[in-house]
Formats: structure tokens, sequence, C-alpha cells
């Protein structure tokens, strides 16, 4: 039943999710380093059952920390890393990087006996497809890229407007004002497929629905993603007009929403983890549910499959079906509707519903 | 003239937000930042030093502030955003004025410095709180806002009337009294104190001797280079405390590149205002609210196209009086392109709206009619043994 | 007696390969004018700057009335009763005269407000006494030489000095201006003031000076009073040989014409002069001075001349050539020379080696020309012949510009101007700040150049210089140019008087 | 003479060895208060960065940050200050990336058509600043700062399926089409990596920078206006037309730092296509200052840095102590040119006043 998966899914994040904090916890002692608690504490788990593998992952721009994306992935590689007593590597992208650093980085971490080695973001396309032909016995997972084409590469793709859909339908049956919003961080297609599928989902409650959409910044400028004084103006500016309802697929930007929301006394959606959980004690009673990317799932299930060799080659779409998008009910604010919403679901799942992934 | 043409054209282009008290308040939530780190470059220039660090100090500020913020208290936080960034006006000093590296090259480094720094000093201090990771920092409290009691509720009726021009003035009034914060009203008060000081006090007048003639002023027992220290570190503290605005107003959070290029907007502002902080804040507030109509509702573009055609047809019939053949035909073809923009398409690209407060700060700059008047010291650096 | 109002003992001052003041005494007695004489590089202006506290002495004693102070900043002298006015003047342009004089002793009220009302009346006030008024309010960008001038000894007097000191006052003034400041000089004195200047000009010294000490290599070297000494006699202890003077005129000008302007106008922008309606010819083999006081245009003249300020109507013409329309470049090419006044800023990149400095406004000529392309060697090789003919004293062509001493560096740039046998030269000021030696060179140039057919401008404040060596001399007032004289036939006083409109009046 | 010019080549090379080892004591003392090994940390950089693949990325990373660095140096040069290498690249390259694409030609015709592009695109994106900064006196750091964000409107706007991009199914990222293979700039290859062919070519233009710089008439007008705009505007040169020039010519530098990338390794732009160069190259012009082959040493310093870096991820140790190191190693260069520059000043003068007095005792002798 799609609804008790995700529930389990919700659950599962927020284990992922404690988990994390529980080890950061460790590493705020200011005398051992800083950036991944699981490699410091490499040494101690040499006796690890399965010494063959070693977890990489290679983050892109944003890289751990931002509450979201990047941390559902670290998340499900961690969960699994510490499942199976694996080793942990993790490193990060910068703005300048060219194609070939981010090869070279993938090459170094399997020169350095990383094995598998998740790619998050679409930008290391090319490089995974380039350096796991160098590397046949590795695998290669690639976070939101299905192009690539390769013995030992995974594409885990999601389908994101799904899980959008979903929201599209909570924001719908909840706007008293018939006015809702969607904030995108940056203008690049993968945002736009969350914009699409609210819209969708919007219009299939309500057609006559209005929807303001806007983008905080234009690609290659992507500081919409990490200006939540943006978003919060941008969400300011929709209530003002009449919305009451506003989703932001933003990033960081995306608390300045979660603020905006709780001075006016609107309501919000966040996106990627359960932002419920995710954001600030202060502004949670806002977020009435988040659309789930449930990175983690598809981290922690391609590490675990590498393990055990089950692992497939090809792309692994993470769609509502799969579990891969979902969205949540912590806080209770919807729990009337989740039986409406989940028709919705399965309407989908059985293809009665095709949702959009692109606005045009 | 202007409230006039705005309010009009609110009216022919249907987009009330264009004077909304929203977009008021918004404009100066968007405007503060700038007009602190644009006070941040007016101290320094005025006294002959160019601060292109003022976008790595108020990055410092944002991390300052989130990091004494969200451990004690939002006003510890500015506090302590202030400090920082005063730290770093006086090592601009220190690279500048005792070292006599350039000026410009100084402040390159700090911004390169600042970035690296930020995300240094969060593995080490927000990785593992609750929230907190390399890339932002916990959930910051917020600085309290005011409202002029009782105004709103007078001002309401009037501006439901919506009467042109007396409703939008009502608006305007209602959004710059209700819901500022204490740190917007601060920016105010040091507005008028950056002029206050710099031009009706004693050190304000050897500050700025140091900016125009530091050799006149070492003649008379003024000492240029600790002048320049001062100037630099209160540059430094006002840029930390817009970095702070930031953390505690516009947002509750520390993240990573959220200062994005605000502190050059800043230093551009100074040009723009002519080195004097009335102007400098205008152009601040022009910036600011061309971001807030964007951001808040991009449809309001449109009224700014109608804007533009007006502004350029006003130049051409100058232009046509001055008989400047070139300038008639560029201004003219400027109003018919806008003018037609808007009757044929009536929406401006979402992609071509995030460039709005950029494009709108470059014409106003390139057709205002300006004499500029730079502080004569700027970017020299001043050495006793050289100025006989 | 009482103690002498300052007195130096002692004074020594080494700087990297040179020692600027060697064991120099001077004993100023109070409420005297007491002068103090030298060439250029005799040190008397680090003498100054030590008494003013600008530089400190490596060894040596200040004592005011008769005690020992330290002196380590300009704020110890003006503790001390010390004021200065320099030569180039010290005012922040932008800034108002009242914030000028104001500046390091302001009035001030309550959390350092500056009581602006108190300052305007105690200038206005000063400005009385001392009948040197001033316009407070007024931008100092705005103000010509005479009346900035003012402003610098209305600063000092505002600072309650009883100590003053100018360094070369003179030397930007015309005729009536000087005699303004000295009578003002005198009454200081008179006030009980003591007052010490600097200057170069002989017979001003004697009319005004009490007593005047003579300063020659480092050292000084006499101590007199105007009634013990003639001017030939000071001039033989200053240079310790004859002085010079100018060349009397020897040459025929020849008929053809070197430069014209016909009607020139100009529109000044900002705080410039326009020009309305110049006509002008020089011909070749021919020195035309230009006397004015400045800020009359001089500088618009120059800047039309050259291609930087075009003329709004009328031509300008190279012989027959108009070149109005012409770029600086163009005029350069056409043998166009300039001598100008402010060698920093418009004659030399200070941050260069000699060599390339010899290339700056020849780059377009031969021999360092060759198309596109720069020849170094025919510059370094033509540059080691500039210093060998002109005595330009330095180790190397290869050393900074800066380093060279200010007449070096003059002579480097008036061997360079003359290297591309120009057919016109503009000479703004060209001995200004240079010592008497070099001065005699650089007229012997000029009047070599002439001989060899140049057309010469001279624009000078010097109306000695005017008078010694121009065949024809043109003033301009206001922008345009308000009677020829010929020099012959003039002397300094109706010179000055038509350069400050008097004689039209 | 001979002597004191190689005592100057040996100050000039103090400052930069100062500097790097400072940069470096710095960086072992943060890395030893965060409680790292500093020297075994320090010893695994240098080991990673000194492997021929690490050489060979570092060279290829060096080429971009090169042209960048030149881009920056020729506005430094004339007192201008190019913020928009940015917008003037990433402008320049999508377009070069568009126009490459939709046509067909022989290879070389073909490459050379990209360049034009590319430098003319960047050019003439800089020569809008430099046409108000010259007409209107608006300062270049102002408008150019403002031109970045058009510039990214701009590419945003056209970089859209149905525009002049294309997205590829099941890939999020949108690119311009491919640029076929006879507009590629084939590589060298150097212990199993390949080299951009391009770097030869920012080898040449770094030549023919210093060639132009030093041995030719516009070269002296642009430093001569750059040392003293007053006096080359005396000496003849139309300072205007100078300031105009110098940003045409710095932008068209600037719109080639992207073609390395372009055409030696990813022949489509997109949105994965490298940002950012443009601070970059003003540091590592300072870094060299100015000068060609200073801004060589310094784009393979900063290059080699960054390559080298990435070991620390791998140590556990953050990354950004490279960007702090930066940081530190352009402002202790700074300040130990400027030592040196003191001293040196110094012990000219000392020369000249020891000729002074010589001729003057002469004099006295004679």
């Amino acid at each position: 039943m799609p609804r008790q998966r995700t529930i389990l899914l919700v659950l599962s994040a927020v284990l992922a999710l404690a988990a994390v904090t529980a080890c950061g916890g460790e590493s705020a002692d200011p005398t051992t380093t800083t950036a991944a608690p699981a490699t410091t504490a490499a040494p101690t788990t040499t006796e690890a059952p399965t010494p063959d593998f070693k977890v990489a992952v290679a983050y892109d721009l944003a890289g751990r920390g931002d509450g979201g994306f990047n941390d559902l992935a670290y998340n499900g590689a961690e969960q699994a890393a510490a499942e199976l007593g694996l080793e942990l590597t993790e490193v990060t992208a910068k703005a300048e990087d060219t194609d070939q650093d981010r090869s070279d980085r993938l090459r170094l971490l399997a020169d350095s006996g990383h094995n598998p080695i998740i790619a998050v973001g679409f930008t290391y396309a090319g490089p995974v497809a380039e350096v796991a032909a160098e590397y046949p016995d590795v695998w290669f997972g690639i976070v939101d890229d299905g192009t690539v084409e390769a013995p030992n590469v995974a594409g885990l793709v999601f389908a994101e407007e799904e899980g959008s859909f979903l929201v599209g339908v909570v924001a719908a049956l909840e706007s008293e004002t018939g006015h809702v919003g969607f904030i995108g961080g940056v203008n690049v297609p993968l945002i736009v497929k969350f914009e699409a599928g609210y819209i969708a989902g919007a219009k299939t409650v309500n057609p006559d629905i209005e929807i303001t959409s806007t983008y905080l910044s234009q690609p290659p400028d992507f500081s919409g993603f990490n200006d939540p004084a943006k978003g919060k103006e941008a969400a300011k500016g929709m209530f003002d007009a009449g919305a009451d309802i506003v989703y932001a697929a933003a990033g960081g930007s995306g608390g300045g929403l979660f603020e905006a929301a709780t001075e006016g006394g609107y309501l919000a959606i966040g996106v990627d983890a359960d932002q419920y959980y995710t954001a600030a004690p202060e502004v949670r009673d806002v977020i009435m549910t988040s659309m789930l990317k449930n990175v983690n799932v598809a981290t922690h299930t391609f590490t675990t499959q590498v393990v055990d060799g089950s692992v497939q080659a090809g792309v692994n779409v993470f769609d509502l079906e799969a579990g891969g998008v979902g969205y949540s009910t912590s806080g209770g604010l919807i729990d009337h509707i989740v039986g409406e919403v989940d028709a919705y679901a399965e309407q989908i799942i059985s293809g009665e519903i095709a949702v959009p992934s692109s606005t045009s | 003239m202007a409230l006039l043409l705005l309010s009009a054209v609110a009216d022919i282009a249907n987009t009330p937000d264009l004077l909304s008290r929203g977009a008021v308040s918004a404009s100066l939530r968007f405007a503060v930042p700038i007009v602190l780190a644009g006070l941040g470059g007016l101290w320094a220039e005025r006294c002959g030093v160019i601060n292109i660090g003022l976008e790595g100090m108020m990055i410092i500020g944002t991390w300052m502030g989130a990091w004494a913020g969200f451990q004690w208290s939002p006003w510890v936080g500015v506090l302590a955003a202030i400090a920082g960034g005063a730290v770093f006006g006086a090592f601009h000093a220190l690279m500048t004025v005792s070292f006599g590296v350039d000026q410009a090259v100084s402040g390159i480094a700090i911004n390169v410095a600042a970035l690296g720094l930020g995300r240094f000093l969060s593995s080490i201090f927000f990785e593992g709180q609750p929230g907190g990771g390399i890339s932002q920092s916990p959930h910051v409290g917020q600085i309290a806002n005011v409202s002029v009691p009782g105004l709103a509720e007078v001002l309401d009726p009037i501006a439901e009337l919506e009467t042109p021009v007396i409703s939008d003035l009502a608006e305007i009034a209602i959004g710059m009294t209700t819901g500022v914060s204490l740190l917007t009203l601060l920016a105010a008060v040091l507005v008028f104190l950056s002029w206050w000081v710099l031009f009706r006090t004693s050190f304000g007048l050897r500050l700025r001797a140091c900016g125009e003639n530091p050799a006149a002023a070492d003649s008379l027992g003024v000492n240029p280079n600790r002048m320049r220290y001062a100037a630099l570190t209160v540059s430094g503290a006002l840029a930390g405390l817009g970095g702070a605005f930031l953390v505690t107003v516009a947002s509750s959070i520390y993240r990573e590149g959220q200062v994005a290029g605000r502190g050059f907007i800043g230093l551009a502002t100074v040009i723009f205002g002519n080195w004097m902080p009335g102007r400098l804040t205008i152009g601040a507030l022009l910036f600011g609210f061309t971001d807030a109509l964007r951001t808040r509702q991009e449809t309001t573009m449109t009224a700014l196209l109608i804007v533009g055609a007006v502004v350029f047809a006003f130049l051409t019939v100058r232009a046509i009086r001055t008989r400047n053949r070139g300038a008639t035909f560029a201004y003219a073809i400027a109003a018919v392109g806008l003018g037609w923009w808007f009757l044929g398409f009536g929406v401006v690209p979402s992609e071509f709206v995030g460039f709005a407060p950029h494009l709108t700060t470059l014409l106003v700059l390139s057709l205002a009619h300006q004499r500029i008047r730079p502080p004569q010291g700027i970017g020299v650096p001043y050495r006793r043994s050289e100025a006989n | 007696m009482p103690a002498p109002a300052i007195e130096l003992r002692g004074i020594t001052k080494r700087y990297p390969g040179v020692v600027a003041n060697r064991d120099v005494n001077l004993r100023v007695e109070s409420g005297t004018a007491h002068a103090v004489i030298g060439e250029n590089g005799a040190g008397k202006s680090t003498l100054m700057n030590i008494l003013y506290g600008m530089v400190v002495p490596d060894e040596g004693e200040i004592l005011v009335e008769g005690a020992t102070i330290p002196m380590s900043s300009p704020a110890d002298a003006i503790a001390a009763g010390i004021g200065m006015v320099h030569q180039h003047f010290k005012l922040a342009d932008n800034l108002t005269v009242l914030e000028n004089v104001i500046l390091g002793d302001e009035p001030t009220g309550r959390v350092g407000r500056i009581d602006f009302e108190a300052a305007r009346a105690r200038i206005v006030e000063l400005g009385d006494h001392y009948r040197i008024p001033i316009e407070p309010e007024a931008l100092v960008a705005d103000l010509s030489v005479g009346n900035r001038q003012r402003v610098e000894i209305i600063k000092v007097l505002y600072r309650g000095a009883r100590v003053l000191i100018l360094d070369e006052p003179t030397s930007v003034l015309v005729p009536q201006e000087v005699d303004e400041l000295l009578k003002n000089l005198r009454r200081l004195t008179g006030d009980g003031l003591t007052v010490i200047f600097i200057s170069h000009k002989l017979d001003e010294v004697l009319a005004v000076a009490d007593e005047i000490t003579v300063m020659r290599n480092a050292r000084t070297v006499a101590h007199t009073r105007p009634a013990e000494i003639t001017s030939r006699e000071l001039a033989q202890l200053m240079v310790g040989s004859e002085l010079p003077t100018p060349e009397p005129r020897t040459v025929e000008v020849r008929p053809e014409v070197g430069l014209r302007l016909r009607s020139v106008s100009t529109r000044g922008r900002g705080h410039e002069t326009s020009l309305s309606d110049i006509d002008l010819t020089v011909r070749s083999g021919e020195i035309v001075g230009i006397a004015g006081v400045e800020g009359n245009g001089q500088a618009e003249l120059i800047e039309t001349i050259l291609g930087l300020t075009d003329p709004v109507s009328g031509q300008v013409l190279f012989g027959e050539e108009d070149v109005t329309e012409a770029a600086t470049s163009v005029r350069r090419r056409l043998g166009l020379a300039y001598i100008p006044q402010d060698r920093h800023r418009e004659a030399l990149l200070l941050d260069a080696a000699l060599w390339e400095n010899r290339i700056l406004g020849h780059q377009m000529h031969p021999p360092i020309n060759r198309g596109v392309w720069i020849d170094r060697k025919a510059a370094r090789e033509d540059t080691e012949r500039i210093v060998a003919d002109s005595d330009v004293r330095t180790p190397s062509i290869e050393v900074l510009a800066s380093a060279l001493s200010g007449g070096n560096q003059q002579k480097l740039i008036v061997g360079r101007e003359m290297a591309g046998d120009p057919r016109v030269l503009i000479a703004a000021h060209p001995t200004r700040g240079v010592d008497v030696g070099a001065q005699a060179a650089i007229w012997t140039r000029l009047s070599a150049v002439r001989r060899a057919g140049v057309a010469v401008l001279l624009v000078s404040a010097d109306l000695e210089e005017l008078i010694g060596i121009s065949d024809r001399i043109l003033v301009i007032l206001r922008g345009r140019l308000v009677g020829e004289f010929d020099p012959a036939a003039i002397g300094p006083e109706d010179l000055g008087a038509a350069m400050t409109g008097a004689d039209a009046a | 003479m001979i002597e004191t010019r190689i005592e100057r080549l040996l100050l000039q090379l103090i400052a930069p060895v100062v500097a790097i080892v400072f940069a470096a004591l710095l960086a072992a003392a943060i890395l030893h208060f965060t409680g790292a090994d500093a020297g075994s940390v320090l010893g695994e950089v240098v080991a990673f960065g000194t492997t021929p693949a690490s050489l060979v990325a570092v060279l290829n990373k060096a080429t971009t940050f090169y042209l960048a660095g030149i881009a920056g140096a020729i506005g430094f040069r004339m007192l201008l200050f190019n913020i928009g290498i940015d917008g003037q690249y990433r402008l320049a390259v999508f377009f070069a990336a568009v126009v490459g694409a939709s046509v067909s030609l022989p290879p070389v015709l073909h490459v050379t058509l990209i360049v034009v592009v590319a430098m003319a695109v960047g050019a003439g994106w800089a020569a809008l600043a430099g046409y108000i900064k010259v007409t209107r006196g608006v300062s270049e750091v102002i408008s150019t700062i403002m031109l970045n964000a058009v510039a990214t409107g701009i590419i945003a706007y056209l970089l859209a399926p149905g525009r002049l991009a294309e997205r590829v199914a099941g890939s999020n990222n949108i690119r311009t089409p491919p640029i076929p293979s006879s507009g590629w700039f084939p590589g060298f290859g150097v212990a199993g990596k390949e080299v951009f062919g391009f770097t030869l070519v920012a080898v040449a233009l770094g030549i023919a920078f210093w060639i132009l710089l030093n041995r030719t008439r516009f070269g002296f007008e642009l430093r001569a206006s750059g040392l003293s705009l007053r006096a080359a505007a005396v000496s003849g040169v139309n300072s205007k037309r100078m300031i105009f020039v110098t940003m045409v010519m710095s932008g068209g530098m600037a719109g080639l730092v992207g073609i390395p990338q372009l055409l030696g390794s990813s022949h489509q732009y997109g949105l994965d296509f490298p940002a950012g160069f443009g601070f970059t190259g003003l540091a590592i012009a300072i870094l060299g200052r100015n000068h060609p082959l200073g801004v060589a040493f310094g784009a393979l310093l900063w290059a080699w840095l960054e390559r080298s870096s990435q070991i620390l991820d791998l140590l556990g140790v953050s990354r950004e102590i490279v960007t702090i190191m930066q940081a530190t190693i352009v402002l202790s260069v700074v300040v130990a040119y400027e030592v040196v520059r003191r001293v040196n000043v110094r012990r000219q003068q000392k020369l000249v006043g020891r000729s002074e007095h010589e001729g003057i005792d002469n004099g006295a002798a004679a």
C-alpha cells in the first residue's frame, strides 16, 4: 500500500537524520577534525566484515549540511555503511570545477580503493561515464541522471514531478483563497520538474486555481539555493498577492519561506527531506507537508545492493511506485485529507494520471 | 512626479503590487544590507581607501552574527558581526596603510579569504549543531519588529479608497511604518549619523581631509594613517552589521553564499551616490525596490517597461531640444522598443527579470546627468617621506 | 637680550646617499623677518620641514624661545607656536576654505560637533585684523593661487602661531600679489610675529628681510643683514660663482609661422577658464612669452595647443597645416614639444626607467618608432646621449625616474623634448623649482632652440625670465589676450599691471 | 649594470618564495590547531600534487586560469578593474558553442571560427562597459558588476530547449548542441593523460602579450597610461580611446577563458559548464604582477593548490584551508613585493645620490 510505504520511508528518513545528528554530536568536540566523522573513525573499523568495500559520496556544489538533498544522499549511504561496517568518504565540488576536475575526483576515489562511488548531481554524468570505463570493477551510482550506459553504473533518478503532484493536490485541497505559489531556487530543468508536477497536481484538484511561480536566480548564478532572504521576500510577495500556501524547491532559501509563512500565518510545503523535522523548531508548525525525494533510500539501496551483489546497472527510477518520492504527514496538518491524496497517488502509480515533467 | 508616474503605471499595467505596502517594506529589507555596505564603502573612500573587501566583510558578518546569534541572542549576534567586520576592516587597514598593499588587492584577498574562512569555521563550529552543517548555521533568532502604533489603522481606509496617488501614499506610509525591524531603524539612524559625523564633526572633517589630501592633513597634525585605520574599522563594522541584518532580519540562518554580491552592489551605490550618504541610500533603495518587485511578483516588471518607455520618451524630447542627434536617435529607439515590447508581449521573460535591478542601476547611472566628484586621495597610499 | 624665537643647533639629516643638512645652525630673533636663501638642493626645504616637525633630524636640537622642545610631528610644531605655508599648498580642493583652515584645530561643541559659527567668526576676524580677506564658504578648488596662499596664511594664524615659515611664497605670485604679500609679512612682524621665509628672489629678500641666512651644499655658510650686502654678493655666496642672467636676444626671427591660433575659443568645464577669441602667432625662431596671473587661461591655452581640449571655434595651425581636428599624437608627430610645469604629473613615468621615459612622447618618432614597434636599443642609446649631453647625473639609465632629483629630472625632460627636432615648443614654467645652475642651462637651451628655428611659446610667472628671453610678450587675462609688449621696453611692474588688468581700468 | 640586474631578478624571486613559505606555515599552524598532523598532511598533499596525472590536470587548469589572469592583467595595466571577466567569458563561450555547433567547416577553419566568435563576443560585451565609461564616466567597476548579472540573464534565457539549447533525454542538464569533431582542438598525450591543445595557444598568447607590452608602440602607450594617465595623454595617447581599446582587449582575452574547456573537453555549453573564473583571474593577475610570466607562475600555483587540495577530502581535512592559503599567498606576495620595491627604490636613490655628489665634487674640482 502506497501510504504505508510512505510512512515507512518517512520513518526511515527520520531515523537516518537522528543518526546524523548523533554522529555530528561527537564531532562537535573541537579537537577532532571536521568533515566526516565516519572517516576519522575509519581506522577503528578495519576489522569490518567486508573490507573490500569502501563507500564514497561525491557531492555537487552545495555539499553536505543543506538539511535536504545532499544530506539525504549522505544519510542513505551512511546508514548502509554503518549497517555493513564500511568506511565512508565524502568529497565536494566547487563552482569553477570542470568535468576534468570531477573525473579526477572520481578517479582519486577509485584509486584509493573506494567502491561503490556515489556521485550526487547531474553534472557528474560525463565524468562518471568516463571514469567508469577505466574502473570496470568499481560500481558507480549517479543521482539525478539516467544517461550513463555502462555495465558498472547505476543511474538513480527520481520522479520529482510525481511527488510534487501530490503536494500540489494537498495545496489545492487546503487552499482557502484558491491561490497557491511555487518558489524555485534556480531555474534549471530539475527544479522545473517540481514546478510542473505541482501545477499539474493543483490543477487536477481545482482547474481554476491560481498558481504563481518564481525562480530566485538564473543559472549559473546558483545563489537562489542559498539566499533565504530572497526566499522570504518572494514568499511574502506571494502571500500578499493572495496565496495562502507556497511550495519551495529552493534548497537553503526554503527556510525563508517557512519564516514568511510563520510571520504571516500561512502554510508552507517543504521539499526533499521531511522538513518538519529538519527545519528550525520555531517554524515547523507551518509546514503542512513536504515533498519527499528519498535520495537516502536510493543511496542506501544502491550501497547495500553493491555489497550483496544484487545491484543492476542502468537507470533505477525511484518514482512513487518504488517509494522514491512521496509526501510527508508529520505535524498532522493534513491528516484529514490523506485518503484523498493517496487516491491520487494510486492513480499515478496505475498510470491513470500521467504527470508532466516540464511546464511548457 | 515620479510617484505620479508610478501610480499611473500601476493602474495601466494592472500591477497593484508596484506601490503596495508589502513592496515598500520588502524594498526596505532588500535595501538595508546594501545601504550598510554602501555606508561602509563611503567611510572607507571618504578617507581615501577603496574597500573591495566589503563583500568578504559582510560574509564574516553573517557568519559571526549566526555564530553568536544562535548561541546567545540575535543582539549578541549583531554585536559579534560588527566586531568581526571591524576586525577585517582593521586588517584591510593593516594591509593597505601599514604594508602598502594595493587597496584593490587587499580587498580581493579578503573576499577570497572570507569565503574559505566561512566554510572552514562552519565545519568546526556549525557541523553537528542541530540544523547546522558545513554550509549553514543553526536557526538564529530574529530581531524584533516595531510599528508606529495606530498609524496603519488610520491610513488603511485611505489606502483602500484606491484613489490614485493618495492611496498609494498611504500604502507607502504604511509600508514604511509597519513591521519595521529595529535593525532597519538602526540603519536609518546610521545613515543620518554617518552624514552628521562626516560633515558636522571634527573627526569627520579630519577623516574627509585625509581622503582629499592626506599631506595637508598631516601638515596640520592629523595623522592620515591613523585616520584610515579608524575609517576602515568603521567601514568593516558597517559591512559586518549588513551581514548581521541578513541573518537576523532578512532570514534566520547563516547560509553559505547568502551575501550573494550585496557587498559589491553596496560599493556601486557609493559611486552612484556621488560619495554622499543620502544619495547613496537612494541608490540602494532604487536597487532594493527593483529587487523587491521582481522577487515578489515578476509580472510587476511589465510596469517597469512603461516607466522605461516614458523615461526614454522624456529623454528623447530633451535630446531633441539640445539638438543631440545621436542621443535623440538612441533614446527614441529605446522608448519605442520598450513601448512595443509592453504592447506586443506584455510580459518580461523571467530570465530577464533577474537582472532588472542591475540594468536599472546601470541605466540610471549612464543616463543621469552627473558630475562625479570622488575624494581626490582615493586609492593612493600615504607615506610621509614621499609627501615632501 | 631675550631668547631668540627659534634656534637650531647642529642639525644633521641624512637620506640614503645624500646628506641634506650638515651641522646646520640658525638663530631667528623674535619679531623679525628672516630669509633663508640658497640654491635648490642646498637643504633649505629639508631644514624648514625639520623645523615644522615633518622631518625628524638625525642630530641636533631645536629651541623655541630658549627651551629645547621635541619635534617629531607637525602637531609638536603647532603646539610650540610654529606654522608653515608650504610651497606646494597643502589644501584639500573639495573642502571649503573654512574646513581647510580649521582642520586639526576645530572649535567643537558637544560630542565633537564643529561650531561652524565660531569658526567663521574667528576667520573673518583674523582676516580683518591682518587685512587678509578670505571667503570662508568658498570651495578651495575655485580659488586663485593668491587666494589659496591667503588661506594658507590664515590657516597658520588661526592656530595662533608666533612663528611663520613660508617656503618660496612669492614664486607663484604676480608682482602685485607679491607686494601685497610682502606688505602682509611686514604687518605680521610689526605685530610681534616672527617670519622665516625661503626665497630665490634676492631683491625681495633684500627688501623685506631683517636678517638673512645663506645655505650652500647642506650647510649654513653665511649670516648677514640687507644693509650689509648687495644682491650680487648674496648670489655669489649662494652659488660661489657669478649669477647667470638671461642671454640677450641676438637671433633673427624668421618669416615663416611656426604656430598660429586663429580666433580660438573654448568652453571651460567646471573650474576651467574659457578662452575667448585667441589670436596668436609664433614665428620660427621666435620666443613668445605668455604673461598672466595663474588661472587666467594659460592651462587651457596649452591644452588647446596640445590637442587635449577641443576649441568650440577657431583654428590651430602648425605652419600652414590646420591641426584643429588633429589628435595630440598627430601634433606630436608634426613636431610639437612640451616642457610642462608639473613634471611629475605630465612629463614623467616615475615608476619607469629613464630610457623608458625617453620614449614618452616620442613613441611615434624615429629613431624610436619603427612602424608598430619600439626600438628599445635606439631608445637606450639616445638616453645615454641625453644623459651625457645634458649632464643628467645618474648612475645608469636603468634607474627609475623617481630616484632622480628635480633638477636632473628637468634636464632629462628638456633633453628629450629637444630630441625630436621640434617645430613648436611649449615651455610652461620651465625653471620653476629648478636651482640657479640648472636655470641658466635651461635658458641657454631655449635660446639654442630658438636659433635652430623652433617656434617657442613660453608660459611663465617669472617676469624676469619672460622679459629676459622672450622676443614678444603677450598678456593673458580671463581667457583673453589683452596686450602685447616689447620686452625691451617694459619693466616687471608694467607687466604686472597689465596682468591684473589694472592698466585697462 | 649586469650585476644589479641579477640582484633585481633575485629580489623579484624572493617575494613569491617568502609568500609561499609563509602561507604554508600558516596552513600548517591552522592544521595543527585543528588537531591534524600538519607534516604528514602537507606531505600527502605534495605527494599527490606531483603525480604525473596531477601535473597534467594542473596544466589544463592553469591554462584556463592563465587566460583569465591575462584578461585581468590587461585591464590592470591600464588601471582598469575588469570585474566583468566572468560575464564576458560565459557569454562568449556560450555563443561560441552555439555557433560552433551550427556550422560545419573543415577542422582548422572551424576552430578558428569558434575562437573568433568567442573573442568577439567577449570583446563586445566588455566594449559596452568601456563605452559608457568613456562617454558617460560610469566606473567600469559598477558597470561590469551589473553587466555580469545581465549576461547571466541572457544566457539563462537562450539556454533553454526550443531556443538555442536542447535537453538530453533522461538528464537534468540543458546543453547547446555538441560541436562536431571538426571543431575540436586536439590535445596531446602526456603520461597517459591529455593536455589541452589550447594550452599551447595560451602560451603563444602570453608571449604575444609580452611582445605587445614591451616591444610595440601600442604596448608602450598602454603601460604609460597605466603609470600616469595624464603624462601619457600629454605624450600623445588618446586616453579615452586607450581605455576603450584596453577594455575591448581585456574582454577579448576574457572571451577565451572558457575555450580550452569547450574545445578540449566539453564540446558543448551546458549547465555544468564551469563558472566563476573572473575573480580567480584578477587574483592571479595580481599574484603575477600583471606580467605575462608572473601570471603564468600565478596560474600554475593556483591550479596546483586547487588540484592537490583534492586529496584533503580523503584525509578528512577541510579543503577550505586551501582557499585561506590562496588568500594568504596573494596578500603576502604583495606585501613582499612592496618591501622589495621599497628596498629597490632606496638602493637606487643611494646610487643616484652618490653619483650626484660625485658630479658635484668633480664639478668643484674642474
